[in-house]
């Protein structure tokens, strides 16, 4: 097998709980995201963008949408010999099998399947995260200041520090601590969870981590500490562009009403680095004769007969006329009827909703995002209170189950 | 359909497509703001389940072979069938003149000799509609035709001034007479230029005309053959548009606006499929005005756009106007510009402050790559 | 999702521990065979020929050869649009994780898979035997037949029958018993491992042994027997032709020796049905001037100055001068220098037999199948006597460590 | 190479190939047992690192298409590069006569403007020959070259009859002088029809060419500008064979059996990659005597092989004996048939008791699918 200088390891695994019904069936790093990507597209962009082709994905949880959306990562341009993603599930080996304890146990689980490219680094990425980013630029860095881990790290707001994993830099960019989540930050660069190692020099960590009974084999709260604390030179890596956590139903929210800015600070136009996605094939978009978009993104199969303004519509989505979506994002294939009123929302895939509804009701004190999990159905003239989250669990107390009928029992 | 190869045509050169098909060919040709001309017939056909297909080009087929690449994006990658490009097959140094459409098939009688297929669909390239082919396929076997043709009945739309191929049929769809001819059409049936034989029908009737030096298949293996053969024909309800001029081109554009066009042209029977690009959703500022359009991917619209189509990444700047009009992959149009009934092919740009109007009858076509 | 008819299920999870050493880093399903293929060739490319293009592959033993192995199925022209391959590891979901427990739960763990394509018919096969079958034929059979159940089964001699699963069937071949491995067989048809089911009805089933806390959660031990309980329509689907289950060093070595029959049994020359397999790119085989190959089966790449009889090359072999290769399997790239003995042997990827070696020596009293694992180097003239296993953790004992050095330490 | 674009041409037309380009390019000839002939310049640009690749083909390109699909087995898929087909561009009713390269490379000038790479590698399609084209750009950079073109010293091997382009070099290997020639060499160095240089120089030769009439890039691009550029000859010292002849055919296949060439060709710098078939491995029954010969996958061998290349599900049955010969692929030879220094094309069937014998220096074509 050829030499590979760089492999990539994503960690997919999460569950990413805090986005709620978002991803009961879903590994967060497939939850949809601008109209038309998963979040899963920029780091795997950014790897082929970066000239990095050998990519792990790490996989545990309900892996079942990713793994067949990533396939031999032939729409991120990633399926080349002797190299191309492979997702890499917990199995059972000779003396038994373990799920992934923790993000450094799942690389530490796979040092064969890095050991086959024999590489001088190793980019860790986590797949969470919104952002464009040459790693290979990272890279040279780490190899300029020959570094035995480099972090990436981004200017954070000083009230946010506690949110984060805060690096505590001399003035060449050597960490000399990690801080998480610390109460009182000594300074504002946060970790980007995306870091480069010297291979051989993880290995070793990782191999000891394991040993280590008490460690929750974690690399932020683990592995980094542990090799700062044994002096090992760990560098952060400014990074001054746009990236954003989409942990959470606001965040998610968020990172999608930054893309409608007329100049965004992410911009998915620039012709040289795309950001890739599987295509749905899906006729061009039709805007009525009456409709009106703006300050929008729009996708293919779209028929647009109502009002959409600061929205993100994914592919398939019908707004009625006399409809108003506003400050929301519609996932793939929703119906809306006519005159619906949709404000600050999440609509799932494939939901419907009904003549005359009200989603996300504004003016009743009520804050916070309205979700609507896939395949929920708002029948004529419901309201929904802003800030709630509907799924099949649920929706039953708000009158929005599948074809108005709910059977409890369908549930799980 | 596994049992049927499909052949498209792509031999014949539209020549009223005039600046669209100087450097491409029929098959080739952008339509409906993603597509080309092609992907209709191919689609219909991979979506009826037709596994072999074999495209017979023209020599300058590089915006084909671009477009099409191995049949992917059609699901036609396939071991022992798929997607087969069939280019001219002849010598320069033995080269004397115009091919007929005969003699591009029977060059390629190989293929369908190898082919294991019992029946075949041949078509021409140049038909925007949605169809299950399977329609004619049951169609045949209750009829026990020979050959099926399909046919539109044009009497409630307009007339073109264009050859078009009309079919006399009797009570039983059976056709009777069958004419290709300008103003004087049998009936208001228009065939589609689509067929559906046995394999070895249609290579019999292929070397009859080669033993005869005729050159034309429906003039010479269909129509001389109306007696011996039990030709019917098929009637397709839905949408058919033949593009053959920028006049039907720019006219069958503009139809697409109707969304109940828009529906079966795209959605009734299958998924109309095409080379896929990576471009983000179309994106609309706070100055956009946008009615009665559509808009591909990757665009990008700041001013008023009013019963068009735009391709992908075309960049509509603020205080731009178009209206009535096509435009085409990258097309920028700055600042105060106005276009109006206008085809502007890829890549073109109008500067700030420029006027293109054309006649709605008459659109004004802007060639690739022009700068105005 | 279109709605398929009948969607295959491929059991590829197992150790195959008897397999010895060829299974130490590899499922068993991907353990080469025939010169070319690996085993689970033979279900998918039956798959394939029998117009079944929907495969889930339930893995969980050391999958990454094999999962990078199958990748999208196009090998074996099962890359289908809204159809495919898909590789189905155990996985975590909301309610936490768990390994596949038998042959039946694995199916279970997925039943929402399987859900998404509707079908009416489920496939389950193993991907541990050798044979060529249209597995349509067996679907319309079952249909026919009005079944809830179809085994296929095929004769084996009477004296074999305790290894077995046995039917006992009536006239119509309605099966009335199923015997796990009876001592006194009342019949010698012998179950294969491929079953079709109705699937609502396994999917009851399942879902019924799964609460059944005393299951195995496997379809032979458990779920069919309790089917033939409560009076279901299983029938026995009788198969004429080559079927070989290779789970021992024996059965795998004789399954390749079959091959090289004049007419073997099993043809692998058919036209009309094709074993699919992954192609490594190797030039044109070169046969030497002096050299002398008869009852064999050559591949690519190899170069032949010796003489090769009654066996099986795998691509980039190379027999130097004066060797003998007899009644043995060759794997890939293996390479055997001058006036070299092999008898009887299963030689393991990359190993390396140097000049006047002798392995599987004959005439000692030994008997059995002599194999060496990957990467073995037997330095020049050693004699590894018949029915012995060498890899990696033994190899010091035999004086046949990689680079003549061994570190034990190097074992794990 | 991530910077060049390879260009290969194919447009050429070697009548001495006879029967064996009568319904192929050059470039789709069957070679060495399971390859085309363009396997082998096409497996060396992609093994250099070089990712975008034009090749310019005949109107007849059926069987290259075929061939190289969507370049995935030279790992040419890609979403910005890739393997690109530049079929010859012209109308039919615009063709005046025979078309030099200078027209074809003129044709495609969009194509190499397009592209974003700096240099190009031009090369023939017909060179067999496994080279890392890496030395050429170190050299280039090493001689600050305008051009660099590749030889390969003849005088230790035999000498042909055809056509020659030698190169006079001085001591610094630049290239002083260079004929096109029968017989009357320069020197023993023999140029293999590559050149490397920047894009940008090769556009401006070729628009001069265009701009004057010219016709041979060779001839008129190059050698009319000897003084104006520099250009440098590197040496390739690897085994190098051109295929234009049925006899430089049948000799270089041959050379293939010694061991020497065999390993130099398919294994020194990188794997040569051709389309894959799923063939079983090649079997040989207990009667099979073959010596000194080279098999490919899916063949049957149970007669007896000496001295010669089978391809791809050959049958050779008992009793049948093949020497000195070439069988192309699934050729059938029956019991007590005799074949000896002949070159069988697909599908070739002798039938028992016949022989087919030739000339060790003039062999016999057998044509493809006849039955003796």
């Amino acid at each position: 097998m050829k030499k590979h200088e760089v492999i990539a390891m994503l960690l997919a695994g999460g569950q990413g709980s805090r986005l709620g019904i978002l991803t009961r069936k879903l590994a967060k790093p497939a939850v949809p995201f601008g109209g038309k990507y998963r979040i899963i597209d920029f780091p795997l962009s950014n790897c082929a963008n970066s000239g990095i082709y050998t990519v792990g994905v790490l996989t545990q949880y309900q892996p079942l949408i990713l793994n067949s959306y990533i396939g031999i990562g032939s729409h991120w341009d990633l399926d080349k010999k002797n190299a191309g993603v492979t997702v890499l599930p917990p199995y059972v080996r000779h003396d038994g099998g373990h799920w992934y304890l923790g993000t450094a146990n799942a690389v530490y689980q796979n040092i064969e399947f890095v050991d086959q490219y024999d590489p001088e680094y190793i980019l860790v990425l986590s797949g969470d995260h919104i952002y464009k980013m040459d790693y290979s630029k990272m890279v040279d860095f780490h190899k300029e200041k020959e570094a035995d881990v480099t972090i990436a790290v981004i200017e954070v707001p000083w009230e946010e520090t506690h949110r984060f994993g805060i690096m505590n830099t001399e003035k060449d960019n050597r960490i000399v601590e990690f801080e998480e989540k610390p109460l009182e930050a000594k300074n504002n660069l946060a970790s980007m969870g995306v870091y480069v190692f010297d291979w051989q020099k993880l290995r070793n960590a990782l191999i000891e981590d394991d040993l280590d009974s008490g460690s929750d084999h974690d690399f932020g709260k683990n592995v980094i500490p542990k090799m700062l604390d044994e002096g090992r030179k760990v560098f952060a890596y400014p990074f001054k562009h746009y990236w954003k956590d989409v942990g959470t139903i606001e965040s998610l929210w968020q990172a999608n009403m930054d893309l409608i800015d007329d100049s965004p600070e992410l911009d998915l136009y620039e012709r040289d680095w795309k950001i890739y996605s599987v295509n749905p094939n899906q006729p061009v978009q039709y805007i009525g004769a009456e409709a009106s978009v703006k300050k929008s993104l729009v996708n293919e199969g779209c028929q647009v007969y109502g009002s959409v303004e600061r929205s993100i519509l994914f592919p398939g989505v019908v707004v009625g006329k006399g409809s108003i979506i506003r400050d929301s994002v519609i996932m793939s294939d929703v119906t809306i009827g006519e005159n619906v009123v949709i404000e600050r929302s999440i609509i799932g895939e494939e939901c419907t909703v009904e003549d005359r509804c009200r989603i996300g009701q504004p003016g009743k004190g009520q804050e916070g995002i309205t979700v609507l999990g896939e395949n929920v159905v708002a029948s004529k003239e419901k309201s929904i209170p802003a800030g709630v989250e509907i799924n099949i669990d649920n929706c039953h107390e708000f009158g929005c189950c599948p074809n108005g009928i709910h059977n409890r029992e369908v549930g799980e | 359909m596994k049992n049927v190869v499909g052949i498209i045509n792509d031999t014949d050169i539209k020549q009223k497509l005039k600046d669209l098909t100087r450097a491409r060919s029929t098959a080739a040709v952008p339509f409906g703001g993603r597509y080309r001309i092609i992907d209709f017939v191919l689609s219909n056909m991979a979506n009826s389940g037709i596994k072999n297909i074999g495209i017979l080009t023209q020599s300058n087929n590089r915006s084909l072979l671009d477009h099409v690449d191995s049949g992917k994006e059609w699901d036609l990658l396939s071991k022992r069938d798929g997607l087969f490009i069939l280019p001219p097959i002849f010598r320069y140094d033995q080269f004397t003149g115009n091919l007929g459409d005969v003699d591009h098939y029977y060059n390629h009688m190989d293929y369908l000799n190898r082919s294991r297929q019992e029946y075949i669909l041949i078509s021409n390239s140049n038909i925007i509609y949605n169809m299950d082919y399977r329609e004619i396929e049951t169609f045949y076997h209750k009829k026990r035709a020979d050959v099926v043709m399909v046919y539109k009945n044009v009497s409630e739309t307009y007339k073109t001034n264009h050859r078009v191929l009309s079919l006399l049929l009797d009570n039983n769809e059976r056709v009777r007479d069958m004419a290709d001819a300008r103003d004087k059409a049998l009936s208001p049936a228009a065939a589609l230029e689509i067929a559906f034989m046995k394999k070895n029908l249609f290579m019999q009737l292929i070397d009859d005309c080669i033993a005869r030096g005729y050159r034309d298949f429906t003039k010479d293996g269909l129509i001389k053959n109306l007696d011996r053969c039990k030709i019917f024909a098929y009637e397709h309800k839905g949408h058919a548009a033949k593009i053959d001029s920028i006049k039907t081109y720019f006219r069958h554009s503009m139809d697409l606006l109707k969304p109940e066009v828009w529906k079966d042209v795209f959605l009734s029977h299958g998924n109309i499929s095409t080379k896929v690009k990576d471009e983000p959703p179309a994106k609309y500022q706070e100055s956009a005005q946008v009615s009665n359009s559509l808009m591909a991917n990757g665009c990008h619209i700041a001013g008023t756009v009013e019963n068009s189509l735009l391709s992908r990444g075309v960049v509509i700047h603020a205080g731009a106007v178009v209206r009535n009009s096509i435009v085409m992959q990258k097309g920028q149009i700055h600042e105060g510009a106005v276009v109006e009934n206008a085809i502007l092919d890829k890549d073109v740009v109008i500067t700030s402050g420029k006027q293109i109007i054309g006649d709605a009858e008459y659109p004004m076509v802007v060639e690739k790559q022009a700068v105005i």
